[in-house]
């Protein structure tokens, strides 16, 4: 029996290690898989490199990984958001390394990776500051940077409906960099609202193959229990 | 010299998104551009977290927390609509399929450079989301914007001074004051507001203006 | 009201001129858009540049295409097959070009095209013929071949339902390439099974989003009355 | 010399796939080693054409004609199996999800290069299809082939005579005589079928052999 059910949160994110590279979807505050990371928090490996489209807000999520000090890197597009605090701290005071990609580049990178693909050239950033020391090419005229594929140790992604198999559904935009991650990372851990029969999503609508999944773990509540 | 409000600028844009259109409107001003669409307009607004077809702002108490859009308002689908992935999203805009964005922006520059996601402060990290992916990707990039800057500076120059979001990108800006097209021999006037002449709003443009073609 | 359905597979296909770059769907005998290509031959342009995964079997498909002599120029990955002869027939005669294309780069430049992305490097044909003349490098120690997008004028697809906003979804393997020719083109034509209302499909579920469809057509029989 | 029938050749693979295995089986010889993988090793099969969780062929008369396996047959889906497109099919086979793939061959070469879609013969149309993709991307690729070609020359050689379709890319070799692993060291014998012995073999064998580690 194929069963990647994992049995726990905690148990779930032990995988990750000091210095790791996490990536974690969401975009905003939809699709974030915030039980997982709490329980990374919890677990409290140092020096992670962290990849996400945000940077969390007030305590929350990513905001609590900088607070506590666990972050040596943060990649992402959009790191400011109504009530974000952590982010710009640590940046002021120079305590971590901060990386500024453009969301579509950020997102390609990442399903580079997983494709298999080593790099790309993207028209995105060609001209910008973000483009410096970048190597930059023309084809049929225009300007173009070459992109490289980013990897990650573990991806913490959320789901709706995961089954026994690892596939995946999600709610609406809470799909967003969730997919993609799934498949760039050597171990994905996904996050879910609710644990179907093996069968019972339909296989026209599955959207992250299970293939691209270790484990599947169902909220537990860890956010109110810690509350 | 008259100048438009906020809500008669994002009029003004809605005139111009025609039937059919796919858009992207940009976070802030531009967001309001589809308050003013009218309803015979079928036009499909594109979100970049993966939205197509997006609808208004849920009834109180009926929000679902993960159906937002890029500014992070909730919001819902219309019948039609479908949801995808970021990296579906990108290629959406990368791509080149959408018709029109509409962006915010800090400067503009006479041969169309965009400046809209950071000023020379370096003290806040610094923040793009998907601007420059729309930038080198809509089909027509407009921008949104007051003509001047709160202290009266100009934001329409011959080369901007803050990082560009892409160069070469801007077709047309609307601002309070008029309706400037980017085109290969400079900015040409395509409307002023009201009564305001062109030496008018020239005196607060900082690149050379060309009068509307007759 | 956006209607993108079309009166007929002749009226689509009209808008494929001589000498376009025009790719098919279908992988063997699954999701290829027949009544496209039967409407396509009888509109009968010269000079096609065809880019599909296989070349039609007997008198079917694209191989009705080659023996038209309609057909400058085959791109495609596995162009023979049990009971296919016209390819080879008229590839033995010298009357076309014919480029050979891995299938996993094939669908990649594709979507390369899609994406906006002007090239990419994968590790697939690297130190084989089909990466001879192609510029090589190394990333990480390992070698890969660069390799451009494929734009084209028109794709031909086949979807098993969709509605007035051009969304599709299709049936089961009859995927394959049609998803990715679909952004590829300027011109998208799909050749549907089944016209449902606007809103009827599963906003989940939509495999191709109307934005990279122009036209829906009906399945109409074509086949049949040329029978 | 004893040499396996192909029936247990594709046994003898079977034995190797272990349960949980993300499997390709290549067009032909490959495609029958499923047939015997034991019912307790929970195996999921990948077809290039958009699929996961391969079942077996239908009933007559349940056939879907766009469900198909990459070898054009008609096949079913398991439950919890899957489909999607051509970009994320060879997504997983390019970008190292498939934890095995077995293909048929041409020729080996000492250091693993395969030489599986083409021969030096020019006069027909050369086909790849999915081969030079799984050849790189699969975590362990597996060759299943006869030992010699049909006149009796050997399949495994210094160097492949033919086209390559990958570079140092296969891990081990299952023939009708032997299982061979391609090691830093050289081709090193796995085991020997029946009583042939490693001369025997080592004579129909272009390339050195290594005897089996003890």
């Amino acid at each position: 029996m194929i069963n990647k059910i994992g049995s726990s949160m905690a148990e779930a994110v032990s995988v990750v290690k000091d210095g790791d590279v996490v990536m974690i979807g969401g975009f905003g505050s939809s699709g974030i898989p915030l039980e997982l990371i709490e329980a990374l928090r919890r677990h409290a490996p140092k020096d992670l490199t962290i990849i996400s489209n945000n940077a969390g807000v007030a305590e929350e999520g990513i905001a609590s990984l900088l607070r506590d000090g666990l972050v040596r890197k943060m990649m992402c597009s959009f790191p400011r958001s109504k009530g974000s605090v952590w982010l710009q701290k640590r940046y002021k005071e120079g305590s971590i390394e901060f990386e500024l990609v453009p969301q579509g580049t950020l997102g390609e990178r990442i399903r580079a990776a997983g494709a298999g693909l080593a790099a790309f050239y993207t028209p995105t950033a060609y001209g910008t500051l973000l483009a410096e020391g970048k190597e930059t090419r023309e084809f049929n005229g225009r300007g173009y940077v070459l992109e490289t594929a980013l990897h990650a140790d573990v991806a913490l992604i959320r789901g709706e409906k995961g089954d026994a198999w690892g596939n995946l559904t999600y709610n609406t935009a809470g799909r967003n960099f969730n997919p993609s991650m799934a498949t760039a990372a050597r171990t994905t851990i996904a996050e879910v609202k609710q644990i179907v029969e093996v069968g019972d999503l339909d296989p026209e609508a599955v959207v992250t193959p299970g293939i691209f999944v270790d484990t599947v773990v169902l909220q537990e509540g860890l956010l109110d229990a810690s509350a | 010299m008259q100048a438009l409000s906020k809500e008669d600028m994002a009029r003004r844009v809605a005139r111009d998104i025609p039937d059919g259109a796919y858009v992207n409107l940009g976070i802030g001003m531009p967001t309001q551009v589809a308050n003013y669409v009218s309803d015979d307009r079928h036009v499909i607004y594109h979100s970049e977290n993966g939205i197509l077809g997006v609808g208004p702002a849920p009834a109180p108490g009926e929000e679902n927390p993960d159906l937002i859009n890029a500014g992070k308002q909730f919001v819902t689908l219309l019948p039609g609509g479908c949801y995808f992935d970021n990296a579906d999203s990108f290629a959406m805009m990368r791509g080149g399929h959408l018709d029109i964005a509409v962006l915010g922006a800090f400067q503009v520059s006479a041969s169309g450079d965009l400046a809209s996601w950071a000023t020379n402060d370096l003290s806040e990290p610094p923040a793009v989301g998907g601007a420059m992916d729309l930038a080198v990707g809509a089909r027509r990039l407009c921008v949104l914007m007051k003509h001047c800057t709160r202290d009266g500076e100009p934001k329409i120059l011959p080369e901007c001074e803050y990082p560009l979001t892409g160069k070469g990108v801007v077709n047309r800006i609307y601002t309070d004051l008029a309706v400037l097209d980017v085109t290969d021999s400079g900015l040409r006037v395509v409307e002023l507001v009201g009564d305001n002449t062109l030496e008018q709003v020239q005196a607060v443009t900082g690149a050379p203006l060309l009068p509307p073609e007759s």
